[in-house]
């Protein structure tokens, strides 16, 4: 076992998140998300690039209408205070290192190609169910929220179902 | 098996049967005996009949009457707005729907306001918000809006400025018009205005 | 798996999250004071009769001195000396559920005799009394009219309503409301309310989470 | 009394503040649990490695379980914290192809910032790929937004929906959660394990 080997007793991890998660609930009145930061993202990119097209679809307007920054937002910080919790956490355990990983058996662009799908159907699938594993699954299970546990169900569902069709590019 | 999981284990379940235990007491969504005693002696829950009115012909969205009268009496005249629950209706389940609005302010109302009173206890017992008291009821609010009295010559500005927001609010409840009542006042109202540093409460 | 023998950080964080639980159930415990009937008994409650008691009878009873009646004033102690009920004892309004008075309902509460609560108003009265009533004290009552009535209770005209029974409509509402639909200017009948009762709350106050 | 911000105890301008320490202290235990290592991750499917089962449970329970004693202790109230509307359509169809995306890419959103962060290029291309994904939904918002709406039910919570208490749901979550974690193990034993 090598120094990158070295993560937290998985229970631990989750007992920590699950207190973060109470405590931003007990501070803030929300769970936790990560995929709210990305359409911020993408509203402010479309309202840049087109804002007459933001202005007339009716799913970037609902983001724009109130004149404020989409970029100004609590879960936008909380994304940036992320990658920065991240890249502390990976600095002190020593595994900081650009690479792709991927099973033995594809290539790096197999499994690149596969992150990109992987990549937008998360991206449309959080925006059809209003919120992503960490948002709509975590978030909403701990408010016991029936939208939580539909939302867990379906995607471990499917993932665990689907699988096996996925194997190579895992194992 | 690691011991201590299984110790770690067992302190979760223990932990959820504990609010299945915790959950069987309801009361602890209710507000303290103590609590509801000092908020009885607030005035701020009450609300005049001149406020009332004021909001009502504002058209103020916030406001939300409810009648705890009996039905007969409410049937024959409701203030504008009002809902009817019988003070003995208060606690059934579509009474209750009614307080599930936010942004509202619940006023009680019945023909004085004892009946008002008791509906607010016994509501704010249950831990409800926003709830109020008309003033009066609706005694005090025939007395005050609907058949305003002329102040004493001798009375304040105030006391004119109120009767002529009254006379006003008596056009709008009732179509009366205003010129019969007016000539006295109106002298008065031309004198220039202090700033106002003590409302009058008049009436009830 | 190596790190799940790592139990050592997992203990203690279980320990501190089920300590503070403890501590919290053990510092907020029970209320010392504690009603005794549910809300749904307090409005049963109030729907029968022998909640109220009115001032002549308790002017009888005064004039007769026959005790039957442990009266009690609410009012301030500085509106109380300046006239009052003979035989009354002043329990301010702010001050019925401090000790001293709690054990003075309790010990009254098994005897046979009546409580009644009076106030300026009957208004001021019901509040305080129904939170007694909550209690389980069931043997009070609260006084019709209040000090203002009772004070002048002899000037009381018997052709008219009791001036007590301040629950009864002094006026036909509708009539003097009514005149105004000879006039252009609508908006005050009983029939013309729109009621619109959502089954979900709309929570306006809260934040957008989410993801 | 809480929630805090809400309640205007901590004032509003705090907020962004806190959404970067709360973000911070996410992250780090995320990485930290191991959740930067996409085949870590995908280890669920496949049997070799159950982080994700056991985080994702223990993180859920612990909240629930925290928030329900916080309520019951006034220590919080509840009318104020936000619970994601339920949509049933639009969370199944979701879930479905965000379940699709998870076996695909071996990432979610939270766990491909933190990767992205330590390095890891496929997670990079994943959040890019979740760009892309949120702007095909704008795209096509209008004409899934009959799906989209459908089947609202509000705020509806689980234990109303099983028509059973929150505490009794609760402790069957524990009592399923147990389970899982201890066959989790016994299947992890059976299973080649897997070097990433």
């Amino acid at each position: 076992m090598d120094r990158s080997k070295k993560y937290w007793n998985p229970y631990f991890g989750g007992m920590m998140l699950g207190l973060l998660l109470l405590l931003s609930m007990y501070i803030t009145g929300r769970g936790l998300g990560a995929s709210g930061a990305v359409k911020s993202t993408v509203v402010t990119a479309v309202d840049v690039v087109a804002p007459k097209h933001a202005e007339n679809s009716t799913f970037y307007s609902r983001f724009l209408s109130d004149g404020k920054n989409p970029l100004n937002e609590w879960l936008v910080f909380e994304a940036i205070g992320l990658i920065a919790g991240a890249f502390l956490s990976g600095a002190l355990a020593g595994r900081l290192k650009l690479k792709v990983e991927h099973s033995p058996k594809i290539t790096t662009k197999t499994r690149l190609i596969m992150a990109s799908l992987g990549g937008i159907a998360f991206g449309f699938g959080s925006q059809v169910a209003r919120g992503c594993t960490s948002g709509a699954a975590l978030s909403g299970m701990a408010t016991l929220a029936l939208a939580g546990f539909i939302a867990m169900m379906a995607i471990f569902g499917t993932a665990f179902a689907s699988a096996y069709f996925f194997r190579k590019f895992w194992i | 098996m690691n011991k201590t999981y299984i110790i770690l284990a067992s302190v979760l379940v223990m932990l959820g049967v504990g609010l299945v235990f915790l959950e069987a007491n309801p009361n602890i969504k209710e507000v303290s005996p103590e609590k509801l005693l000092s908020e009885l002696n607030e005035n701020t829950r009450y609300t005049s009949t001149d406020e009332l009115a004021k909001r009502i012909i504002e058209g103020d969205p916030s406001v939300q009457l409810i009648d705890v009268r009996h039905k007969a009496e409410a049937e024959k005249f409701m203030l504008q707005g009002a809902i009817n629950i019988p003070l003995a209706d208060l606690l059934k389940e579509e009474s209750l729907a009614i307080f599930d609005q936010d942004g509202k302010d619940f006023i009680f109302y019945s023909n004085n306001d004892i009946l008002a009173n008791q509906a607010w206890t016994v509501t704010r017992r249950l831990g409800l918000m926003h709830l109020h008291v008309l003033k009066g009821g609706l005694n005090c609010w025939a007395e005050t809006i609907l058949l305003p009295k002329i102040p004493a010559p001798t009375e304040s500005q105030d006391a004119f400025d109120l009767y002529q927001a009254r006379l006003g609010a008596s056009q709008f409840f009732t179509g009366a018009s205003l010129e019969v009542k007016s000539s006295q006042p109106l002298e008065k109202v031309n004198l220039t205005r202090k700033a106002k540093t003590k409302k009058v409460e008049g009436g009830c | 798996m190596k790190e799940q023998d790592k139990t050592k950080s997992l203990s203690v964080a279980a320990l501190i999250f089920v300590a503070i639980i403890v501590v919290g159930l053990l510092t907020t415990g029970k209320p010392d004071i504690a009603y005794k009937i549910t809300p749904q008994q307090s409005i049963e409650a109030l729907g029968k009769p022998g909640n109220e008691i009115s001032p002549l009878e308790v002017a009888k009873t005064v004039k007769a001195n026959d005790n039957k009646f442990i009266i009690i004033d609410l009012r301030s102690p500085y509106e109380f000396v300046k006239g009052n009920i003979p035989g009354s004892i002043n329990i301010p309004a702010n001050r019925i559920l401090e000790k001293e008075s709690l054990d003075f309902f309790e010990k009254n509460a098994t005897s046979n005799s009546t409580l009644v609560l009076y106030d300026a108003t009957q208004s001021l009265a019901t509040g305080p009394w129904l939170v007694l009533k909550q209690l389980g004290y069931d043997n009070i009552k609260m006084m019709q009219g209040g000090w203002k009535i009772y004070s002048g209770i002899d000037s009381q005209d018997p052709s008219q309503n009791p001036a007590w029974l301040v629950e009864i409509p002094k006026y036909d509402f509708a009539a003097l409301s009514a005149s105004k639909e000879t006039n252009a200017n609508k908006g005050n009948q009983a029939g013309q309310k729109e009621i619109i009762v959502p089954q979900r709350k709309v929570k306006a106050k809260k934040v957008e989470g989410g993801c | 009394m809480g929630p805090l911000i809400p309640l205007n105890i901590i004032d509003p301008s705090w907020n962004y503040v806190i959404a970067l320490v709360i973000g911070l202290f996410f992250g780090f235990i995320l990485e930290s649990s191991g959740f930067s290592s996409s085949r870590k991750m995908a280890g669920v499917f496949y049997g070799y490695d159950f982080i994700v089962l056991k985080v994702f449970f223990t993180a859920a329970i612990t909240s629930a379980v925290g928030l329900f004693y916080f309520k019951y202790l006034g220590w919080i109230d509840m009318s104020l914290i936000y619970i994601n509307p339920t949509f049933v359509t639009s969370t199944i169809v979701g879930g479905v192809i965000m379940g699709l995306g998870f076996v695909m890419g071996g990432y979610c959103p939270g766990t491909s910032y933190c990767s992205a962060a330590i390095g890891k290029l496929d997670a990079m291309i994943f959040s890019v790929g979740m760009l892309v994904g949120v702007f095909i939904f704008g795209e096509f918002y209008p004409l899934l937004e009959e799906m989209y709406m459908a089947i609202p039910l509000g705020d509806a919570m689980v234990y109303d929906a099983l028509g059973i208490s929150a505490g009794w749901f609760l402790v069957i979550l524990i009592v399923v959660a147990v389970g899982a974690f201890y066959v989790a193990s016994l299947v992890q034993e059976k299973v080649k394990e897997v070097d990433y």
